[in-house]
């Protein structure tokens, strides 16, 4: 390991908040050019040291942690600034660092109403920092730091840039996740504490666990469950996304649906299993009801909508119960299902709110019934919105399938020790939930781009996709036909991590 | 005689003191009550210092009370007659130019 | 015994060391600087007096950080005044608070046509009157210390005389201060009568349990924390200060929420710590009662607020509220005392920058708003983008965002509250955590007028903020992320501040 | 080839994404490619079959010289495997490969060559048309789904031509997505399959876990050893056969596959006639083991041999072929025809007749792709694209010769004539079951043939005898929106709507032609009259396969279903005809009954079913009554269920999230708003009352507190 | 012989209690203010008196020279430039009174409690009874010596502020 290896990650972490301070105090507001550049050189510059990371990543050891960094940071709470990366985080911190500087190049030419590029390019390298960073912490209290630095930015986001209701939506999406940290926060402490650990790295609060009875156990991962739980966020505490999602800019909602809606379920992986096994397990029941309640209830909720942006919110709902059933299995095959998961559905729902941010921008309204024959008006843009849609409802050869089948297969054999039969009810209803999901996908394609315009637009021009836009999709639709044809890239990566951590939680 | 027929007064002056800030509307007549109050705090603190075998603690607390007291008094007529001034009364239930 | 008793031996020449007391003597020397200048200087070279107050609180920070090199504990008086590291950090954070509280002064008071000189003056007898209570280790100069802390803030509190509100504030200050001084000055009168000293050390030793009939002490103890308990600001004697707060000029206000606030924790600390640390049987369910409801009422009312400086009044109330929460868990458990002083000292340090900063922001704005409602900081953010980041930032520290200063205080109170681990304890925990989630609506609702609201009457005029302002919102702003971002060294002051009797050690 | 059979299945998935790519910039709009690219799968389709036969009759041969030598017979005949390792996850290996045996090589030569014949004949017939390109990028995608779904290795790898096929059929049936009513045709179809597809996830999850593998092979040798608790893989087997009748549009989830007629024709011919409806049945045969011991086939025969998979088909034959009478347009007459021979197929699975079965699959795809490209021709050329055979057709015998003669062909075929294909297969199954102690899955069958050789008969008899009676505008219900769309100069040609009824180029006739002949000859691979057996030779598994013992060949049972295929024409023919009357379907019935056929057990139905005949004219009331229920409740099942869950939706998300989930917490925040308004009150601003709270409050905690703290 | 010299302490006592229970509660009940303020100089005569006999006499000087002769001039002046009605005056009580007297009788009956509880009857030692000046000064000036300090600049401030304050300007 040399020197740079020992400063990559931070630099990944750290580079955007600098580029933020430059920006803040160097540009002047009025040179939105220079705003520009600068937050995309800033992003790249961070992309390029993931990249590097990626590169020299031993993907033999992808159990271990690697480019790790622990250095005291707060001795007074025996808290250290520990970091590093594994096959677990890697997908996860790749992936923050590669939508932050696409949705850069999307914003390039669509500030959303009220403007101010400068402010916008800040929050979201803001953004990119804490979201990078809750990915390498190896810290609860550095991981706790960073994910909420996620939060006001994106706060801000939601409240200044979205839409009519913005302001409600906004400070849902604040309180409700905040109330989720508080708990999480709480639980971290009691972990410490009547685990009478030495310190707030994971690894040694994995082995400190071990002194807390199993009743206090189970409250604590109950506390982490919830603060995990509204991020993800699972029924019943998903109501905050369809508004916050719905209202966000575009770029808010893609990187709400990319990355912060992973760091809930990242959370359960990285935390809550390999430190409370035992509770997990025994609320592993409890997840899994609640993912595919979620599965069905999220689908019922597409099937309402008439926004289109607010079904594909919902839709992240029912997908992200396809994630937690594969982490309530407790096997590497199901969580490693969950993983790929997370990033398909990073990829998918953000590609599918791109998509809607730019039906938006040219249409002005995202009401289903008013739109329609979007094939005939922008045929580039109706086939994407169709290869998404097939993505997201889990077409095999799309990455969405990779996620989806595997977390419905594992749950066939749950891990020892949990009720096969409840499981296996699990997989039966999750699957049901499969065909939803093509129901309301379908639905949606064939009222949004099939059939006639409607004739409100007529003599109306519409731009198909543009340069700008094609540069930030052109990954994420990438992303989708890769990872869906030849899915061992991802696998590959988080396979021996996971097997790693569950053989060291559960002893298997 | 007993110590307890000292503190009782005192306790007695208190409550009197008491009563008087809580139901007079005439801000002198609250800072009169006050006085009783400080008073009986001094008695309770000179009564008590005969309790330990020559010990002027007592009494030096109740000389810094009695300075103090007079302090407070002095500042809480100014704050008096300033009230009166803007507002030509001083009837302390009248405030409430500000509340919730 | 025969120590406690000089005059029976005759007058014995106390030994002064005028290191430790060197912070003291250069604030009373400001002061009267203070008042020549006054006399001296003509109403045009007024401004002087704020550079004598400002450069005499520096110059008294100077021996504050000499006695912090030297290390070594002072006691005098037979233990009655004490400079230690708890002393000193409590006189650092007074000075540096009082500080920033004269560059927020400056323009205000200047600009306002009030008598500058008397301000600045009574400004630095209050500071004078602090400084002295964090050495305090007796019932009689701790009482002193609050009186001269308290009386130049009663009438601070009306210093804008010709408006009604100021009086009115200055006058429920003033009484409610008095009673809760007759109140808490009743319960000094009761421990003294059981232990016969007013010497804190020694009084502990005589309230043990057992030792003498325990109603007495337990009301002596119970009345001596309610005085204090009204200096900050804790429900149900919290309700001089909305109003007092709404009322009086704003710098006052600031300095009354900071400076007076951690005043009184500081003597509840030493009260706690080196008189009554045996009887947390008293005293851990009053404090419990009281955070509990503190923080409760603080954070509930506070959401109906309109008026800026009104809502930042019911925020520090409940701020107090969280600070009261390691008290209660005092003697609780597993508790010794050593992560709960923790945090209360972290708490104070990081509370005095983040809220110094949010009133350092109203200031600014109403300078140009002229208003306290809340709505007058509509879509400051688009002309005014500084200001309203910086206001961000203070009110999001308020609420416990990291990575702003904010969170640690809280982590710090928390992590006490687990470390006494009784149920009690946690349910104490319990309410705190979901307070702060109720208090981010309020805070959050601030900064959404700033960010998402459109600006009133469309004036658009940028702000212009004052060289003396800028200063203390760049003091208190840097205060705040930077302690956020590396807490190491603010929660090693908190750390290093042992009490010498008591729990610590 | 056979250990690179994985590539056939990737040739059009290039050509996909070429097509994609170039097509546009391609002088023939990227079609050649297309054509190239299946030319090429066909020709190394058929190389792999040449050697696949050889690979069989060697080791027959092989067997018979050395019939002591037994191992070395197993090893040569078994499959050939190829797998590379795809991905991997907690322990559990992918493979992507090839599986080839008997089966697979069947499925191959038939999916390539019809594929060829569909693309050529697409040549012509979509010309001009406005998404050309992306037509013909879709048809390589689904031969590329479907043949991978024929060579999979394993159940992943089929699951993932599945989906493929799926897709493509909804983009296909939606090609003119411009009318709502095809969109919603597409969406139905793909809707309906997906609900199947849960079985068929969960079906592939229990079986591999009641396995350990995903491999094809050894899940059909672990089933086959015993090893698997029954219960365990009749869970398994249901879960398939769910997915089964979704994908073959067995009863009751068949009402998509009418629908799907909104495709444009050869795309009807492709795939939902020969090759992506037989997915569900080439599953069943594919996995066999899996179903014979799920259902117990061939086993519980004393129980009087249901099983679900038998009477499912056999319901469906009955139902589909009845629907089949009362359509006019061609079109769905012969997508009921397909549902109601697909039923044929299950059940002929489902009484344990593996290889007709999959001899009847094959046989079928020749003629029915044949039927509905002649559909396609009659379409292009005749009847100014309508499918409407009693407004647009008629008397076209005289106009399209070619597509008349390969069109008769096609109907003699699928009515079970001697000696066209379908007598072969059909008749197989028939006699299969009938042997196995099926009894009464026989006479389904059979009534089954007199249905199809009757409706067939009268679908012959208005689209090409008669007089014409077209001419008028086209009101076909998708192309009028393509030509709108594309130059309707260019190609006036072929859509004017005044043009005589003509006979098509060649470019659809040749397919027809070449279809034709293979349905005529095909059938003799096993014709069981004539001792010729190569098919169930080549394609018959020999290993880790249930016992299958094909029954002679009776030539009585033969005639007994010829002859009421024979009836079944004729009687049609007399009905639908203009010049017979009643009395002589009268006179028709008797001669039946004097004919001596023996199922006079169903006079009573036949009887209700000329009465019907005869009191409503030509269309009868219980075929169209099964339609109105076919429609309304079935159907209206299918539809009801999507309305169903969308009116679920809102329900659950007007109520249950928005004012329960979400009121509970915005209810909470209004608590604590309310509290705060309350408290509010208490701060009234008058001084006295604060400080008798504050003195107030000290006396009460004193009291409670000396009280209680002793 | 204790009891004596008891008794004229207790009649003393006696008397002086009296006078001081019935003008406290006439300085918080009566309707003029003038008498009110009288009333008080009754009171913190009184005080004065029970000083005496507990043998503080420089606490009592104190109380005399410092209330009476100048904190009831404080309010006497204060009634005055209040410009308030001297003689009867109507309302100087609140109708919230019995809130008040309620909260005042649960003060005292706590603060009874607590003191006999603790006390009951125990005397008062004469004999520990020390009358020194001198001896409250030592301990001024050596132990309290930083209170005394502060409290002169405390004094100052009051004095200032109460003057900036009641100024007109």
């Amino acid at each position: 390991m040399n020197s740079f290896d020992q400063w990559a990650l931070s630099l990944a972490v750290f580079i955007p908040v600098v580029g933020a301070l430059v920006m803040m105090f160097a540009i002047p507001k009025e040179d939105e050019k220079s705003v520009k550049i600068a937050a995309l050189v800033t992003s790249l510059a961070a992309l390029a040291v993931g990249i590097y990371v990626m590169v020299k990543f031993n993907y033999d050891k992808s159990g271990t942690m690697q480019f790790a960094v622990d250095k005291p940071w707060i001795n007074i709470i025996h808290s250290r600034f520990n970091i590093g990366i594994d096959g677990i985080s890697l997908p996860m911190f790749m992936l923050s660092l590669v939508v932050v500087p696409l949705c850069i190049i999307y914003s390039w030419n669509h500030i959303p109403s009220p403007g101010n590029a400068k402010a916008f390019f800040i929050l979201m390298l803001l953004l990119e920092t804490g979201m990078a960073g809750t990915f390498v912490a190896r810290d609860l209290i550095l991981f706790f730091v960073f994910f909420e630095v996620v939060l006001l930015p994106m706060y801000f986001m939601i409240g200044v840039w979205g839409c009519y209701t913005r302001q409600y939506a906004s400070t849902k999406f604040f309180l409700y996740t905040l109330f989720g940290s508080a708990l999480m926060l709480l639980s971290f402490l009691a972990l410490f504490f009547k685990g009478n650990a030495t310190s707030f790295a994971m690894s040694d609060l994995a082995v400190a666990a071990h002194n807390i009875p199993h009743g206090t156990q189970l409250l604590i991962f109950g506390g982490l469950f919830i603060g995990f739980a509204v991020k993800v966020p699972m029924f019943p505490f998903h109501t905050w996304l369809p508004d916050a999602h719905t209202q966000a800019p575009t770029v808010g909602s893609v990187i709400l649906a990319a990355v912060l809606l992973k760091l809930g379920t990242y959370g359960f992986i990285r935390i809550g299993i390999p430190i409370l096994p035992e509770a997990a397990k025994s609320w592993a029941w409890f997840i899994g009801l609640l993912a595919v309640i979620g599965i069905i209830y999220g689908a019922l909720g597409c099937l309402a909508q008439t926004d289109m942006k607010r079904l594909i919110a919902f839709s992240s709902v029912a997908h992200m119960g396809f994630v937690m059933l594969g982490i309530s299995t407790l096997t590497p095959f199901g969580i490693n299902a969950a993983i790929f998961g997370m990033v398909a559905h990073g990829l998918i729902t953000g590609m599918l709110f791109f998509l809607a941010g730019s039906i938006k921008e040219r249409f002005h309204t995202l009401e289903i019934k008013r739109l329609g024959g979007l094939l005939l008006q922008a045929p580039r843009m109706g086939w994407l919105l169709g290869l998404s849609a097939m993505a997201s409802l889990g077409l095999p050869g799309l990455a969405g399938f990779w996620g989806e089948f595997p977390a419905i297969l594992s749950a066939y054999s749950p891990a020892k020790g949990l009720t096969e039969s409840t499981f296996r009810t699990f997989m039966v209803i999750a699957a049901v939930g499969t065909v939803l999901a093509a129901g309301y996908l379908l639905w949606l394609v064939q009222r949004v781009a099939f059939g006639q315009p409607k004739a409100e637009w007529e003599g109306h021009h519409f731009d198909d996709v543009l340069p700008t836009e094609w540069l930030a999709w052109a990954p994420f639709l990438i992303g989708i036909l890769v990872l869906g044809v030849y899915p061992q890239f991802l696998f590959h990566i988080t396979d021996g991590a996971v097997t790693d951590m569950l053989h060291t939680a559960l002893g298997r | 005689m007993p110590i307890n027929a000292f503190l009782l007064l005192a306790a007695f002056l208190f409550c009197t003191g008491l009563y008087g800030v809580l139901a007079r509307r005439n801000a002198v007549l609250v800072l009169m009550s006050v006085e009783l109050i400080l008073n009986a705090v001094n008695i309770n603190l000179v009564a008590f210092g005969t309790r330990f075998q020559g010990d002027v603690t007592g009494q030096v607390f109740a000389l810094f009370v009695i300075a103090i007291a007079a302090a407070e008094v002095g500042v809480g007529l100014a704050i008096v007659l300033l009230i009166h001034r803007n507002k030509s009364s001083i009837n302390v239930d009248e405030l409430d130019s500000m509340k919730g | 015994m025969l120590a406690l008793l000089p005059s029976m031996l005759g007058f014995i020449k106390p030994h002064i060391d005028y290191h430790a007391l060197a912070p003291e003597i250069i604030l009373t020397v400001a002061i009267v600087a203070v008042l020549v200048a006054d006399l001296v200087f003509d109403e045009r070279r007024k401004w002087a007096t704020s550079t004598i107050a400002g450069l005499g609180v520096l110059g008294a920070l100077v021996p504050v950080i000499t006695l912090a090199a030297n290390g070594a504990d002072r006691v005098m008086f037979g233990g009655a005044y004490v400079v230690d590291n708890f002393a000193l950090i409590s006189k650092a954070l007074f000075l540096i608070a009082g500080y920033v509280v004269i560059l927020l002064s400056i323009n205000y008071i200047g600009e306002g046509d009030y008598s500058e000189g008397e301000y600045h003056f009574l400004l630095l007898c209050s500071l004078l009157g602090m400084s002295v209570m964090g050495s305090s280790r007796d019932l009689i100069t701790i009482f002193v210390a609050l009186e001269t802390l308290s009386i130049p803030a009663y009438m601070l509190a009306g210093w804008r005389k010709r408006d009604l509100k100021s009086n009115e504030a200055s006058m429920k200050y003033y009484l409610l201060g008095v009673f809760a001084s007759a109140v808490m000055l009743y319960g000094m009168s009761l421990l003294y009568g059981v232990t016969g000293s007013t010497v804190l050390s020694t009084i502990g030793a005589g309230i043990t349990k057992g030792s003498f009939s325990q109603p007495i002490i337990t009301l002596g103890i119970l009345f001596v924390i309610v005085g204090f308990a009204f200096k900050v600001s804790a429900v149900p004697f919290h309700s001089w200060a909305p109003d007092t707060y709404e009322g009086a000029p704003t710098p006052i206000t600031a300095f009354l929420s900071v400076a007076s606030k951690a005043a009184g924790f500081v003597a509840l600390t030493q009260l706690v710590y080196v008189g009554f640390c045996s009887r947390s049987d008293v005293y851990a369910p009053l404090f419990w009662i009281l955070a509990a409801l503190t923080m409760t009422v603080g954070n509930v009312v506070a959401l109906r607020q309109t008026n800026i400086v009104r809502m930042l009044a019911y925020s520090s109330i409940a701020q107090a509220g969280y600070i009261l929460v390691p008290f209660a868990t005092l003697g609780q458990g597993k508790q010794d005392g050593r992560s709960a002083l923790t945090s209360v000292i972290t708490y104070l340090l990081v509370y005095a920058a983040m809220n110094l900063g949010a009133f350092a922001v109203i200031i600014a704005v109403s300078r140009k708003t002229r208003s306290g409602e809340i709505s007058s900081f509509g879509g400051l953010f688009s002309y005014a983008p500084g200001l309203a980041v910086l206001m961000t930032v203070f009110l999001f520290s308020l609420a416990g965002i990291p990575p702003l200063g904010g969170w640690i205080a809280k982590f710090t109170v928390f992590r006490a509250v687990l470390d006494a681990g009784t149920g009690w304890s946690l349910v104490l925990g319990i309410i705190a955590a979901v307070n702060s989630v109720i208090a981010l609506y309020y805070y959050a609702s601030v900064a959404k007028e700033m960010w998402m609201k459109p600006v009133p009457d469309d004036d658009r005029t940028p702000i212009k903020v004052p060289a003396s302002l800028s200063i203390a919102l760049g003091i208190t702003a840097v205060a705040t992320i930077v302690i956020g971002i590396v807490p190491n060294f603010i929660v090693r002051f908190g750390e290093l501040a042992h009490l010498t009797a008591g729990f610590g050690k | 080839m056979l250990n690179h059979a994985w590539i056939i299945p990737l040739i059009p998935a290039v050509s996909f994404f070429l097509i994609i790519g170039l097509g546009k910039k391609m002088p023939m709009k990227g079609s050649e490619i297309g054509l190239v690219s299946i030319f090429t799968s066909l020709v190394l389709a058929l190389i792999t079959a040449v050697q696949w036969i050889n690979h069989t009759n060697a080791a027959v041969t092989g067997g018979e010289a050395g019939a002591s030598d037994g191992a070395a017979h197993e090893a040569i005949v078994k499959p050939v495997i190829k797998v590379f390792t795809w991905w991997q996850s907690g322990g559990v290996k992918f493979g992507w490969g090839s599986h080839i045996d008997g089966l697979a090589v069947a499925l191959l030569v038939v999916v390539t060559i019809i594929s060829s014949c569909v693309h050529v004949f697409s040549l012509e017939y979509l010309r001009g048309d406005r998404r050309y390109t992306h037509y013909f990028a879709a048809l390589s995608l689904f031969t590329a789904g479907m043949l991978n779904l024929v060579v999979a290795e394993n159940t992943i790898q089929l699951l993932l031509g599945w989906e493929i096929m799926g897709l493509c059929s909804f983009m296909l049936i939606g090609h003119w997505w411009e009318e709502e009513a095809n969109s919603r045709a597409a969406l139905k179809a793909f809707f309906t399959t997906r609900t199947g597809d849960i079985g068929l996830l969960v079906g592939i999850s229990i079986v591999y876990f009641a396995t350990k593998s995903f491999s094809i092979e050894t899940i059909n040798q672990t089933v086959t050893d015993g090893k698997v608790s029954h219960l365990v893989i009749l869970m398994g087997a249901i879960a398939l056969f769910i997915a089964v009748i979704g994908k073959s549009g067995q009863f009751p989830l068949h009402t998509w596959l009418p629908d799907a007629m909104a495709g444009p024709t050869p795309v009807s011919a492709l795939i939902h006639a020969a090759t992506m409806v037989v997915a569900g049945v080439y599953l069943v045969a594919r996995l066999y083991p899996v179903f014979v011991s799920g259902f117990s086939i061939g086993t519980n025969v004393t129980i009087g041999g249901l099983n679900p998979m038998a009477l499912i088909g056999g319901i469906t034959i009955v139902i589909a072929a009845g629907l089949a009478f009362v359509q006019n347009d061609i079109k769905k007459v012969l997508a009921y025809s397909t549902v109601s021979q697909l039923g044929y197929m299950i059940m002929g699975l489902g009484v344990g007749a593996w290889t007709p079965a999959v001899f009847h699959i094959f046989t079928h795809a020749f003629f029915k792709a044949l039927l509905f490209l002649g559909a396609g021709s009659i379409a292009h050329s005749g009847s100014h694209h309508s499918f409407d055979m009693k407004e647009s057709m008629g008397g076209l015998r005289k106009y399209m010769p070619i597509t008349f003669w390969t069109f008769i062909v096609g109907t003699l075929a699928l009515s079970g004539i001697f000696p066209f294909a379908g007598f072969f297969s059909k008749d197989e199954i028939l006699a299969f079951a009938g042997h196995h102690g099926y009894h009464s899955f026989m006479y389904i069958g059979l009534v089954g043939a007199f249905m199809t050789a009757a409706y067939m008969t009268r679908c012959v008899w208005l689209t090409f005898f008669g007089e014409y009676r077209g001419g008028h505008a086209a009101h076909d219900d998708h192309h009028t929106v393509a030509l709108v769309a594309h130059d309707a100069d260019v190609h006036a040609d072929h859509h004017d709507a005044h043009a005589e009824p003509h006979e098509s180029p060649w470019l659809i006739t040749g397919p027809l032609i070449l279809l034709a002949v293979l349905a005529t000859v095909v059938g003799f691979l096993n014709a069981a009259p004539f001792k010729i057996e190569k098919f169930t030779e080549w394609v018959q598994p020999r290993i880790a396969f249930p016992e299958i013992s094909v029954p002679d060949f009776s030539w009585l049972e033969a005639g007994e279903s010829l002859a009421i295929a024979m009836a079944g024409i004729l009687i049609a023919a007399a009905l639908w005809s203009k010049d017979l009357g009643r009395l002589r379907g009268l006179t028709k019935r008797n001669k039946l009954a004097h004919a001596g056929y023996t199922f006079l057990w169903n006079k009573y139905y036949l009887d209700h079913l000329y009465e019907g005949i005869i009191v409503a004219g030509i269309t009868g009331p219980i075929a169209r009554g099964a339609y109105w229920i076919n429609q309304k409740l079935i159907d209206g099942t299918v539809n009801g269920v999507g309305i169903g869950a969308r009116e679920a939706g809102k329900w659950v998300y007007k109520n249950i999230d928005q004012k329960i989930v979400d009121g509970a917490v915005n209810g909470a925040g209004m608590a604590a708003s309310e509290t705060g308004g309350l408290l509010r009150g208490l701060q009234t601003g008058k001084v006295q009352q604060y400080g008798a709270l504050l003195f107030g409050s000290s006396a009460i905690i004193g009291l409670i507190f000396v009280i209680v703290i002793k | 012989m204790l009891a004596n010299q008891m008794v004229p302490q207790n009649i003393a006592f006696g008397v002086m209690a009296t006078v001081m229970a019935y003008c406290a509660i006439r300085v918080v009940t009566t309707d003029n203010l003038v008498r009110a303020a009288l009333f008080l100089v009754g009171v913190l005569a009184g005080v004065a008196g029970i000083y005496i006999l507990l043998a503080a006499e420089f606490v009592a000087a104190v109380q005399i020279i410092v209330y009476i002769g100048a904190v009831v001039v404080l309010f006497l002046f204060g009634i005055m430039l209040t410009k308030a009605q001297i003689g009867k005056a109507a309302h100087l009580t609140g109708d919230k009174w019995p809130i008040g007297l309620g909260i005042a009788v649960i003060m005292a009956g706590t603060m009874g409690y607590v003191l006999m509880k603790a006390f009951g009857m125990q005397k008062v030692d004469e004999g520990r009874i020390i009358g020194r000046s001198a001896a409250v000064a030592d301990s001024i000036f050596s132990t309290y010596l930083i209170p005394f300090e502060v409290i002169s600049i405390l004094l100052l401030a009051a004095l200032i502020g109460a003057i900036v304050l009641a100024k007109k300007d």
